[in-house]
């Protein structure tokens, strides 16, 4: 293709082609101080459906080695989401020498804690504020459980902010590094935080997992304890390829919820919810 | 077609077996008709099921909220005699669905949960819950 | 005539999660269906053995065979036991 | 070296002759398994390459695409054992066709293959009890357009397509192995007169024979489709020459009309894979060239190639499937209910 770009994000290589210079051009900023793969794992590629949609009102359409039908084009403006888009839709249908989690992951001492939940739930805006605090930011989407050993393996894309969490991420880390600020996506305004390099610098080392916590926002502060049978149907549903990756999936889920104790917490405000984390944490 | 593995000897920690030696002269129930003792996990993008068990069910709903819950499942005035406060939280599909089997509300004594579980039984259309009930009385989907 | 299948068990609080190695599903099973499960072995039994066994096992309250059989159909439906 | 070859071609080596595979660099695997992977033969690679020399990357690559083909396998099979196991009351013999046959059989043409709907023949007279049954347990209708429904049951070789609510499989229940509308008919009683059991026990599950089963790979590429993933239909092929010979093959084509497509099929494989075919066989007519252009029409980044091959082949495969005037009105239909689709 005429633009190509790659990358290594914790265990997994991507490579992006494209139609156009500008949304490789920001991925080779942002992602300026992660590795290249030798031979990717999956491919993405932007381009244009039709040859005139290169120029003229440019619409970028995303495929790649796997492919949800009828994903609408983004406009050029919204190239960097595209290949964001690619590279998750590649993880979450491709994936299979892991056990992908939709959730949030940090790590402090050694251990990692899990934020699973649905969207909105403020997974990537926690692990943000967290890495703010000293914690090492793992990723803010997907969670990688090695089935053979159990332990969590780093996945720090790029964080996906939205709307007001923006200006609280930007408020608690006015020094790091973002991308350009996308409005009126299809999901809102969106603003891509770059993973500190302390975050980048331990990608590769897989910790084992030491608390699962289920966060809703928007109610009065609030954990109680969720029991095994809850945690694995929620984890099921909270992966992607639990059901691909058969028998392995089954004992890596089952080892998690026999071993890692969980919890839902509901908070009220972000401030609220990083005091709960940091006392449950304690707590262990 | 030859589809059958024998079950090796497992020496996962959580590896465990069916065995019925530890439950001999156990309570068993067979549980109500309609309510389903076997839930398959479905891939996550096409989610129906598995979410039944965490659908919720509050008792009684919020538009009846403090109000006292009869033996009959009727709701009835705080403080009537014979009947039960309300529940401190909303009940999860799945626990819904054991109690439906023979099972008990978690929290609840023998006879509060007869009450709790005729309340639900008695969920009308449109009332906060009936949707999480409905489901899950359909026969698996 | 009814047989369990090939299974990888664990338990979790109320509920049995089962992976069923012939077809690749994971099912969560709540009583009594674990208990029918394990009566019947992969050896398979009767409709009527497993009634017997059961009642020889468990102090089943409510027991009536019709309900029985209905439990073992979900079982089948979910592909857990083979009929012969 | 890998620069030479390229597109499919630089597949169809390495699958003939998994060693060219020690010489890639990491652009050469790169292209390889990204063609692979679009051709979904990733599996079948797989399975060739392995305990071969190769780049770490590419070697955890592809043991989880080996993976995620042993899973698949899994599925396909328990689709088919429970479709056996609904169907068995009905005393029909119930033949698995295509990949599932490969896989519950045993055959070469199985090993690593990536299989996804279950394709099943039935005798055409009892093809609604079989779709009762099948209803009856709870597979649905896929598409609720009643024109497709029609259409389906006009002119094609099979039902509508089912999926099972539960576990999301798709099921195709053929009659035949061509739509009515295809100006060759098979001898679909010929295909259910000789297929084989899986076992002996009653109501087991049966396969085409040897012969018939190469026939329906090869009127499947050639007469079912666009060519649109064409080099693993040639792989099975190959595969089921390899196992099987080709002793009475001509005779089998011929009776049902597919000679032309089958000796075509081998020659094409013979090219690609180097099948074992006869001398006599092998020459070349004026459409091969063509064919073969568009079977290994791929670029390293696993897209299509050459889009006016492509576009003759569209209009071709339609072509071969309906009458010009049924042409016209299924395009017609196929259009207005398309509506608007921006551009």
């Amino acid at each position: 293709m005429r633009h190509a770009f790659s990358v290594r994000i914790g265990p997994v290589g991507f490579r992006i082609g494209s139609d156009w210079r500008a949304p490789v051009a920001q991925l080779e900023t942002l992602y300026a101080d992660y590795p290249k793969p030798e031979i990717p794992d999956f491919t993405v590629r932007l381009f244009a459906a039709r040859p005139w949609r290169r120029f003229v009102r440019p619409s970028v359409t995303i495929e790649g080695d796997f492919v949800l039908p009828d994903a609408a084009p983004l406009p050029l403006a919204q190239g960097l989401l595209a290949a964001e888009m690619g590279m998750n839709l590649q993880m979450a249908l491709g994936q299979r020498r892991f056990l992908l989690l939709h959730a949030s992951a940090v790590e402090r001492d050694g251990r990692a804690l899990l934020m699973a939940g649905v969207s909105g739930a403020g997974k990537s805006t926690l692990a943000a504020l967290l890495s703010a605090r000293g914690w090492r930011l793992m990723g803010d989407e997907f969670a990688l459980v090695d089935p053979a050993t159990g332990l969590v393996h780093a996945f720090p894309r790029l964080v996906s902010l939205k709307n007001t969490a923006i200006g609280v991420v930007e408020a608690a880390l006015p020094n790091a590094r973002y991308g350009p600020l996308m409005a009126g996506t299809p999901k809102g305004d969106i603003r891509h935080l770059v993973p500190d390099a302390a975050a980048v610098a331990a990608m590769n080392e897989p910790v084992p997992p030491a608390l699962i916590l289920f966060p809703s926002y928007g109610f009065e502060a609030e954990s109680r304890a969720v029991p095994e049978s809850e945690v694995f149907v929620r984890l099921t549903q909270a992966s992607t390829n639990y059901v691909a990756i058969g028998e392995r999936g089954f004992d890596a889920l089952t080892r998690l919820v026999k071993t890692v104790p969980a919890r839902a917490i509901d908070y009220p405000d972000t401030e609220s919810a990083i005091a709960q984390v940091e006392a449950l944490w304690a707590a262990l | 077609m030859s589809d059958e593995t024998p079950e090796p000897a497992e020496k996962a920690p959580s590896e465990e077996t069916l065995g019925t030696g530890a439950t001999r002269r156990r309570a068993l129930m067979l549980g109500a008709a309609g309510a389903a003792a076997v839930v398959s996990i479905r891939p996550a993008l096409a989610q129906t099921n598995a979410s039944l068990l965490t659908c919720e069910i509050p008792v009684p709903d919020p538009g009846r909220a403090g109000k006292y819950v009869a033996a009959d499942g009727s709701v009835v005035a705080p403080g009537t005699s014979g009947a039960f406060a309300p529940a401190g939280r909303p009940f999860k599909g799945f626990e819904v669905k054991q109690a439906l089997g023979g099972g008990q509300l978690p929290g609840t004594t023998y006879e509060q949960n007869q009450a709790y579980v005729n309340y639900i039984r008695k969920l009308q259309h449109g009332t906060s819950g009936f949707t999480c009930f409905a489901s899950l009385q359909m026969p698996r989907g | 005539m009814a047989r369990a299948e090939s299974l990888r068990i664990v338990h979790l609080d109320a509920f049995t999660a089962i992976y069923h190695r012939a077809s690749g599903i994971t099912h969560l099973l709540a009583s009594p269906a674990p208990e029918i499960l394990a009566t019947l072995g992969e050896a398979g039994l009767s409709r009527a053995d497993l009634a017997a066994k059961l009642a020889a096992q468990y102090d089943m309250a409510d027991f009536d065979a019709a309900a029985l059989a209905e439990r073992l159909d979900e079982l089948v439906v979910s592909g857990l036991v083979a009929t012969a | 070296m890998g620069g030479v070859v390229k597109g499919g071609r630089l597949l169809a080596r390495a699958l003939r002759d998994p060693a060219s595979v020690t010489t890639l660099d990491a652009t050469g695997w790169t292209a390889l398994l990204q063609i692979a992977r679009a051709e979904q033969l990733i599996g079948t690679l797989a399975a060739r390459v392995q305990g071969l020399k190769m780049p770490p990357d590419a070697a955890r690559i592809l043991t989880d695409a080996a993976a995620s083909i042993a899973q698949q396998r899994i599925a396909a099979l328990w689709e088919a054992e429970v479709a056996r196991r609904v169907l068995k009351p009905l005393g029909v013999p119930v033949i698995l066709l295509k990949g599932t046959a490969f896989l519950a059989a045993g055959l070469k043409a199985g090993v690593g293959r990536s299989v996804g709907d279950l394709d099943l023949l039935v005798p055409r007279e009892r093809i609604g009890d079989v779709e009762a049954a099948l209803l009856a347990a709870g597979w649905e209708w896929v598409k609720p357009d009643p024109y497709d429904d029609a259409y389906y049951r006009r002119w094609m070789h099979e039902l509508p397509p089912l999926i099972h609510r539960e576990r999301d499989r798709m099921i195709d229940v053929h009659h035949t192995i061509l739509p009515l509308t295809a100006r060759i008919t098979p001898d679909a009683q010929a295909l259910i007169a000789d297929s084989l059991p899986f076992s002996p026990e009653p109501g087991a599950l049966r396969t085409l024979s040897p012969s018939d089963m190469l026939i329906h790979a090869a009127a499947h590429l050639f007469a079912d489709g666009d060519l649109a993933g064409g080099m693993r239909n040639l792989w099975d092929v190959h595969c089921l020459i390899e196992e099987f010979g080709v002793a009475g093959l001509t005779q089998r084509a011929q009776h049902h009309g597919l000679w032309r497509e089958v000796a075509r099929a081998a020659r094409l494989a013979h090219e690609l894979y180097d099948t074992p075919i006869p001398e006599t066989w092998r020459i070349w007519d004026s459409g091969d060239p063509l064919y073969m252009r568009r079977l290994t029409a791929r670029d390293g980044w696993g897209r299509r190639t050459r889009p006016l091959t492509r576009f003759g082949f569209y209009v071709r495969s339609h072509w071969l499937r309906m009458p010009p005037a049924m042409l016209a009105r299924h395009l017609w239909t196929k259009w207005r209910n398309q509506g608007a689709v921006g551009d």
